[in-house]
């Protein structure tokens, strides 16, 4: 692991790629090895990754962080191939140079007290849930508490994240929208039947939540009628990632525009307009 | 693995190493140690990248555009990528200038570098009302008149696609300020001569180009444009072509010095850009990409200066002295083809 | 990798295998079979590629400009590659019309493809000739008149330049020809609307768009220009989005079908020209990369109109016909725009 | 090896890459399956290579054909890497797919009657008269008349095709520009010693070249001197390749522009204005 530029960085990194392997439909488990990021990451907070030396693709493409382990250094990412950036990054082979900046962004708040934690996660949005897992395990475990992981995929194929979740200390509902595994249907839906009380009646202390807009739009809904605090992770465009562009903006809940990159990626509920 | 002839050993090279090589430049009365600038929208207002690398080795800094108001911006999505570019729509989102002067400039002017503040207007007496405010502070280098933000409903661009509004707008803005007046030019104009010489004899002590081309992007999924204001603003390598075009066009037509930007994303582009008339340049959506890519220009100048076959040239213009001056090349590649055999 | 939508699953593709697809346009009185041309000269006079590929599947031919008197062209160098972009320095390089007519028109005539002939000329007067001269063809498709050949000394873009000039050359061959009149436009204008309008009040049957962005590249070992004219035609995939807006605002501004061209590689880009307004579109630059990108092209834009989300909007517009027809998306971002809620 | 295209094709194919190795500082050498050009080509002829599926960069690039096999229908190339597109060449791996055009241009006359051939090349520019000399090998031992070859190159890490040249029949003289190998000096002044008889005299009656401009300016003036017809492979930057763009000019000895795409790369001395 080199580090890049002077020494007031620290956001420039020039890693090693440990492995990037397949490991569900077009969906890429990768590790790098970065001591400076697995030290200072939270859940929830992403890299910004270099996809070319040359100037196609031309931005970096931002990636949650999935997991980060201070001991060996290594930070981990799940991704999965959705277009060209994505399609080169898949491509890095173990022992390759990859460029990140990073972390950056504001990620989840790990409670300090004992809660019942929800995480609630669609597709590639269960990467940075997975991270959030990791952190959260130890104090649950201690505090005797129970966390639940309601998470979607379109099928089968593409699922992942499941035994580590359990690992964790959750209890995993999954669903799949064609019913090829866990139940049919969609995350949202079985948390919202959960808080309900419709089949296992549960009640949480915090939402934690990542997925398309729509998606997160239906988490924000559910956590207000149950009133619990929910923090909801948020993907827009980027260019800069670190606020200086004001390129990638959501609504706020007030006046004019959050930036995901800087005030972000993870939002209060009450902080934005889905 | 493009071969570096800066790495290749070179025989003049030992007399060269006792060179001094001078980066210096001194545009609109601004001396900067380098000509390496960053680009209005693409830095915020420092904080960020200051985070990042050490930003007191630029040459100067300018800041996002500021508004007499508060501005909100665009909804998003504001960003489109397009083959080694990028469009923007960001649309001129900023605290306003009483904001910027509470929260941003009190940060800013304890820069040991330049600091320019980029503006733009609905009007004329906005620019006005706003360059007269900024020239109250002390310390501020210089200002930036936007006359070329494709990204707005009123003046932005309009001003900067006729030559009569141009002058207008140069022309309040110098009579309301202080300080050393740049003018920022739209290249979406018929003749971008016609403009800059507007601008300078409307007093501007600089002009900077290029501004965002105008282009857009249509979703074929579903079936309209990208941007809510279905225009953006281009950028990045894409327009480097264009903009260096516009570059050596406007260093024939003024007499004021001229910023070049425009896809400026390695040294060799910077170098590409001096050559064709401009004393300093600009670094914008490279830096998306490249933090560090200003303080690589920066490095990869000096070293071009310092290449042989550039010595001989320098070091012909700049007669006994054994400093080699960036400032020497500045347009060399007009008078080379004028003189030149070009076959 | 980039997840093809159409290769999906999709419940209604049934019912829509049973639809035709009807790729045919007409554009100033030719019928196309379907609306995928190629750009003038990228396709010299048809005789390179045919040997490559079967060019009797392109909508239309356009031929490489052609002038009055026989012209070299540029010396070399005459292209420079640049980021996603090429510039050229061709500079007309032609046989001259008589020549043509002799030596290219018997082989092109008898092509079962609409061949449209690209004309240029120094003066108002030799467009005239040329066009007077071409008229007496039998079986060509129509003149598209080139205001816009950024490497000539005289003539070309600054006819493209002014609305005053173009109406005069446009005016000048509509009145000289018996041929349906396509006016070729430059895109380094700061209005292509009013540049539109003029040949359409000229009797342009048609106008095409873009032709090359104005570029420059510096060569930094000669430390002067890399071409001799200094500067060349940008095209190719970087000036896309530039090219894209000038479709959507020529669209805008005339009645008259627009034939969108500049950096179309796919069937993608193709699609959004189409969506922002363009009745046929041109391929150049992509075809020296991939000769057979137009047909690629013409097989991705029949399966696009297959495509779910389409044929609802299509069918929409077709009313009870189960024929989808390509000429019902012309445009279609536009209304879409319009009556949509852009949130 | 796949066709690509419709039955007029015969120009457009996706090969695959059999070997891309390094043998000499920044040169490999390529071989490719493609029965097609393998059968049709004539040395002197070039390949337009696709170096990247994206728009950087845009263009193919020009590479000689510096041999051919019509048994197994394999094609070689030896290129240097200069920049980014010859970098990406470089990097295709064994059972890769490269597209390429080709045969493209007018080539070499291989001589029909026995004659003394002589080759000259400057770099890469010895690459396809690799392949001139394969095809000549045959006709000048069955007449038993002798080729020489006149090589030059920087410094001897860029050695390339001594051995194969000799086993074509030909006498090698080696010259680099720092005498690290071979003679210190450039082929075009041993060329030209040696037909003015300084050192071996020797009379030939075909010269072929192919080098950067200034030294096959060289060439075509001693060749004129020395009255031998002499063939010269040009190089231009290319777009099209096939004679569509017009964008490859090269002076011509009489009014205009030639295209080194479709009259040349190889080009009668008298054609061209050097
Ligand atoms: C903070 C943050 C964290 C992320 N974390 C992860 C992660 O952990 N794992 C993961 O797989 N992905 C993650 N993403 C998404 C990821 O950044 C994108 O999938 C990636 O940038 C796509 O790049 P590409 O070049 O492969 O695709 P592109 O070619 O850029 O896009 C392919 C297609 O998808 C569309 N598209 C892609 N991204 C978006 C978007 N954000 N909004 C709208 N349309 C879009 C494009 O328009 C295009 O049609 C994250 C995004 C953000 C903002
Ligand atoms: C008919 C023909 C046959 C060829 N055969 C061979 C061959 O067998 N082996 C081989 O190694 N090369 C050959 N070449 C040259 C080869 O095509 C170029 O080296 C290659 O295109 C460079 O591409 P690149 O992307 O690596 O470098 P680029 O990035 O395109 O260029 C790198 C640098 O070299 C300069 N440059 C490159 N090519 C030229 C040129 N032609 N004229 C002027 N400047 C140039 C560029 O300006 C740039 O500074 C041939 C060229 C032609 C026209
Ligand atoms: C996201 C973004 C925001 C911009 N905002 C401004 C601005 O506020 N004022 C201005 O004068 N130019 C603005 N620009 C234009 C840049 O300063 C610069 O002129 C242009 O991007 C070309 O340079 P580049 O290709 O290096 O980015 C902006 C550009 C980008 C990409
Ligand atoms: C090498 C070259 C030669 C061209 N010659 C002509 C010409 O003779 N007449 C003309 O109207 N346009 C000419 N053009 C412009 C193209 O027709 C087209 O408008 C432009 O290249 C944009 O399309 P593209 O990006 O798909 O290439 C030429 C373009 C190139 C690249
Ligand atoms: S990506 Fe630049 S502000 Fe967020
Ligand atoms: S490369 Fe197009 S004509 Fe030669």
């Amino acid at each position: 692991m080199e580090r890049k530029g002077d020494i007031l960085a620290g956001l420039l990194f020039s890693t090693k790629v440990i492995q990037n392997v397949l490991i569900a439909y077009d969906i890429y488990h990768m590790k790098i090895c970065c001591p400076e990021v697995a030290e200072k990451a939270a859940p929830g907070q992403f890299l910004h990754i270099r996809c070319s030396d040359g100037p196609t693709p031309l931005l970096r493409r931002p990636i949650s962080i999935a997991g980060a382990n201070e001991k060996d250094g290594t930070v981990e990412m799940v991704y999965r191939v959705l277009g060209e950036g994505t399609r080169l990054i898949s491509q890095k082979k173990a022992g390759e140079i990859l460029d990140v900046m990073g972390p950056l962004g504001r990620g989840f708040p790990v409670p300090l007290d004992a809660v019942d934690p929800v995480l609630i996660g669609g597709g590639v949005g269960v990467a940075p849930l997975l991270y959030l897992a990791q952190k959260i395990a130890g104090p649950l475990s201690r505090s005797g508490r129970s966390g639940a992981a309601f998470i979607g995929f379109s099928t089968a194929g593409e699922v992942f994240g499941v035994d580590f979740l359990k690992s964790c200390g959750f209890t995993v509902f999954l669903t799949t929208d064609d019913g090829t595994a866990g139940q049919k249907g969609v995350p949202t839906e079985a948390f919202e039947n959960c808080i309900k009380g419709h089949e296992v009646q549960k009640q949480f202390d915090i939402v934690y939540a990542c997925g398309p807009k729509p998606f997160l739009a239906k988490v924000k809904d559910a956590a207000v009628r149950g009133k619990i605090p929910a923090y909801l992770s948020l993907e827009e465009r980027m260019a800069c990632g670190v606020g200086a562009c004001l390129g990638c903006a959501v609504k706020s809940a007030g006046e004019g525009y959050k930036k995901v990159c800087r005030d972000g990626p993870v939002f209060e509920a009450g902080e934005i307009q889905l | 693995m493009n071969r570096d002839k800066l790495s290749e050993p070179c025989p003049k090279m030992e007399y060269i190493r006792n060179c001094a090589v001078d980066l210096c430049v001194e545009i609109a009365g601004i001396s900067m140690k380098n000509p390496v600038m960053v680009a209005s929208g693409t830095f915020g207002f420092g904080e960020e990248y200051a985070k990042i690398y050490d930003i007191n080795r630029l040459g100067a800094v300018v800041t996002k555009g500021i508004t007499l108001l508060p501005r909100h911006g665009n909804p998003p999505p504001r960003l489109c990528e397009t083959p080694a570019g990028l469009l923007n729509s960001v649309g001129l989102e900023n605290p306003g200038v009483e904001r910027f002067i509470r929260e941003e400039w009190p940060r800013l002017k304890k820069l040991p570098v330049p600091v320019i503040v980029n503006i733009d207007g609905d009007t004329v007496e906005e620019y006005r009302e706003i360059a007269k405010r900024l020239s109250e502070l002390n310390g501020l280098a210089a200002l930036e008149v936007n006359i070329s933000c494709p990204n707005v409903e009123k003046g932005g661009i309009a001003f900067g696609q006729d030559p009569g509004s141009a002058y207008e707008v140069v022309r309040a803005v110098k009579e309301a300020a202080t300080l050393p007046v740049i003018a920022k030019l739209s290249p979406n104009v018929t003749s971008i001569q016609k403009i800059a010489a507007a601008v300078e004899s409307a007093g501007a002590d600089a002009v900077s180009l290029i501004n965002t081309v105008l282009g857009m992007a249509v979703d074929i999924d579903r079936q309209r444009p990208v941007f809510k204001r279905i225009f953006a603003g281009l950028s990045g390598p894409a327009v480097k072509p264009i903009a260096l075009r516009m570059v050596w066009e406007a260093y024939e037509a003024v007499k004021i010095p001229v910023i070049g930007m425009g896809g400026i994303s390695t040294w060799r582009d910077a170098v590409e850009f001096i050559l064709a008339g401009a004393s300093a340049v600009a670094v914008g959506t490279a830096g998306f990409i490249d933090p560090e890519a200003p303080l690589k220009i920066i490095d990869g100048l000096e070293k071009y200066l310092v290449e042989c076959s550039i010595c001989e040239s320098a070091l012909k213009t700049s007669g006994e002295d054994k400093t080699i001056k960036l400032r020497d090349i500045v347009g060399l590649a007009h008078k080379n083809f004028t003189e030149g055999d070009f076959s």
